[in-house]
């Protein structure tokens, strides 16, 4: 059965090791940082220029002056550093963050992003997302395998305007866990009950499916 | 010190010079960190053809929101403009320009402004709509895109404290655009919480130097929120 | 938060990985704000055919002075090395290459290296030997070259205090070229005064954010004063 | 009579405006610190660093932490600001420093400076000039208008390599206060005693005369 939201960033948060440092984008990218392990420490990097995000605050720790990059009002965990925006990109453009994990619109089997921009649609801005994807050691892309008329988001080309280019590794979408490479993607892990033919069918770019492919565990 | 005293008195002071079409960088990022006082004196003069270089372009009715309400934006650099209906509005009928910027890359371009780097190399934006028409170039066999330096006739800063010399410390995640903004107008006014004496913040926590600085203004500042997000108890 | 706790307990630890032939990038200016400790260790590994990047190159027999003995360092990357015979020997002899690099070019590089942009333009050093077979391009109708960044094996840093999660702060002068310097690393190894729990630095006070840092050793420092002058009383 | 080094600093003095940011290179330059005017006040920069350099430390403030560009032990004045290389640099390449006072070689009319390198000697390195001379809004150059053998240091063309080009506008030497502009060097002020022919005959670049010339008052 496809995942949930849930499951997609408890899968995700399955990647990080104890000691990374990790850029959570909105949406279900967030979610990940409730299902790290507790035999693990992840320290949260949000681009507005805290690395060390904490919890929401309580109604009485509210702070204006203390936000994340989703602009929401947030806590500094203990050993937080809070520096400028463009420390926080030098950091981020550097190579210094060992997981960003976003949205995506398309993804292709290059590596290639699209997720900020829709032709005709109204165009709000990247944010920080291209320096993102440009920067970070390992980028995770999570997105419902398909669209809801079925047509498949993991694609031989993107078409829609790219985020960036050659930087995509890892999708975990709510039907699989794909690893890009050698212009492939390169199908790891089905969700539980999901079969590899359905995975198939779904994934209009290059499919490699080498051995029994495991179920994850979520 | 008199010569270094850049405390001034009122906002019209503070702005003083600022004239239609020149270009503000503008700290802050979505509603905090934002020059409150400041940016209502520009709605007051009534300047317009204005560039505005800031992240985002505040809300509809706060922040750099209330400089389209009478139209004073033609140009705004910005890494997202999505909170903000009037701008939307303004931008399909043609009467507002958006260059979008990546976050990174505009922070970076703030920064080089006041550093006198004119061009820098990023791989942001490469392969991207971002990267059309710029140069491109490779720097051990990966591809970068070469983005041009920005700065303002004018920058207004929100910092927490400053010194009667300017110095600034900017308060959690207000610091932000802030200390960028500071170093690249050729007129920097900061508007602050507290205006302290010299000495007062230690010399190496100061995270804006003084020289950056033209003048000072003590502010009063409602710090709206955007997104009031809390835990469960 | 064992992940994070980058504390070493020895110099062994501290520097293990080093090679011959690696670059390293220091901090200090002079012999203020130097990795004393870190710099023994290297000269006590033995190896060679060392590039190393800093702002100069100590003194006979002191600071990075100590590793021409051995002659450990192949290339020395500096802004300025005229208080060491030993240096100007080996240069001589064609034992030991210099890259002379301005000052603040040399600041930009280190920082650069850290921050992903491979290469930036600077009107330093346009038309001087400097800027010698640099690519020359005009901005606003001035003349800049075109410098590449600086990324080393191993950065070492020497700082006032941090915390286990390598948060760092610098203590007077003896910041200068050490927060760059440890963003430049591939293993960035910190070599401070005292080691603080995490939260004792407040985080808006934080020079160097721990993600930087790699490795953090307490070290003992005799801090060798170059030239002490004093006013008359 | 041909100015003292503490004259030339004492002239030096008189350039600073209340309220300028001053880099003063080593050597004569340095002086000027001591006579600057009662009635103004400059804040010293110092390129390791430090803005709002102050006096020399007493004995038992004394603090291998705290120096100057030329390494010697200092203090920070009240409202003294302290930072990174970096930083130190973006302030001097980014214009905000007012003035940059420096020792030289040579200069040309062209405004050219050598100053770091003499074929044939060692070189030791150009520490911070070339980009303070690439930087500062206003460069002063104090020396000697000849060398001890009497050949001009004010060229049509400087011989040494360069520490930077078209940056110069101001000199102070020994004989003369001179501006370059317009490819030459326009006198303004004579040292107390020297006259117009023996600083025209002590410089070999273009030398413009024009109306009576004054002495300096030091």
């Amino acid at each position: 059965m496809a995942l949930s939201r849930e499951q997609i960033a408890m899968r995700v948060a399955q990647e990080f090791k104890d000691g990374s440092y990790v850029n959570l984008g909105i949406g279900i990218p967030t979610l990940a940082a409730n299902y790290v392990s507790d035999d693990i420490s992840v320290m949260l990097q949000s681009e507005n220029g805290l690395l060390g995000m904490g919890r929401y605050p309580s109604e009485n720790e509210v702070d204006a002056d203390m936000i994340n990059a989703g602009k929401e009002t947030v806590t500094a965990s203990t050993g937080a550093s809070i520096f400028s925006s463009a420390e926080s990109f030098a950091m981020i453009r550097g190579g210094h963050v060992d997981f960003t994990v976003l949205g995506a619109f398309e993804v292709d089997q290059q590596g290639n992003i699209a997720s900020w921009m829709i032709p005709g649609k109204l165009v709000k801005g990247m944010g920080g997302a291209m320096d993102l994807v440009a920067g970070a050691k390992n980028i995770i892309v999570t997105m419902t395998h398909a669209d809801k008329h079925g047509n498949s988001k993991l694609l031989e080309h993107c078409k829609l305007p790219l985020t960036g280019v050659n930087c995509i590794t890892h999708i975990i979408t709510d039907l699989a866990m794909l690893e890009i490479k050698d212009n492939a993607f390169h199908l790891r892990e089905r969700a539980p009950g999901v079969s590899v033919d359905e995975i198939r069918e779904k994934t209009a770019g290059n499919l490699i499916v080498e051995g029994d492919i495991p179920e994850m565990r979520v | 010190m008199a010569g270094f005293d850049k405390v001034v008195s009122s906002y019209e002071e503070a702005m003083a010079g600022l004239k239609n079409d020149m270009t503000i960088i503008a700290g802050g990022f979505g509603l905090c960190g934002i020059p409150e006082g400041l940016i209502a004196q520009i709605k007051k003069m009534g300047v317009s053809g204005l560039t505005v270089v800031s992240n985002n372009c505040g809300v509809d009715g706060f922040g750099l929101g209330i400089l389209l309400e009478d139209k004073q934006i033609r140009k705004m650099v910005a890494s997202y403009v999505g909170e903000n209906a009037l701008f939307e509005k303004q931008l399909l009928n043609g009467e507002l320009e958006v260059e979008l910027t990546p976050q990174g890359t505009l922070a970076e371009k703030m920064r080089a402004g006041g550093a006198g780097i004119p061009a820098f190399f990023t791989a942001t934006g490469y392969g991207t709509p971002v990267g059309e028409g710029k140069e491109v170039r490779e720097f051990n066999g990966r591809p970068y895109i070469m983005e041009e330096s920005i700065t303002g006739d004018f920058a207004i800063v929100k910092a927490y404290k400053a010194d009667r010399y300017g110095n600034c410390i900017y308060r959690h995640t207000a610091q932000n655009f802030n200390p960028m903004a500071a170093t690249a107008g050729k007129i920097t006014v900061v508007e602050v919480e507290e205006i302290v004496e010299p000495g007062e913040i230690p010399p190496s926590q100061i995270h804006t130097p003084g020289i950056y600085v033209d003048r000072v203004i003590q502010g009063t500042f409602e710090k709206r929120i955007e997104r009031k997000v809390t835990r469960s108890a």
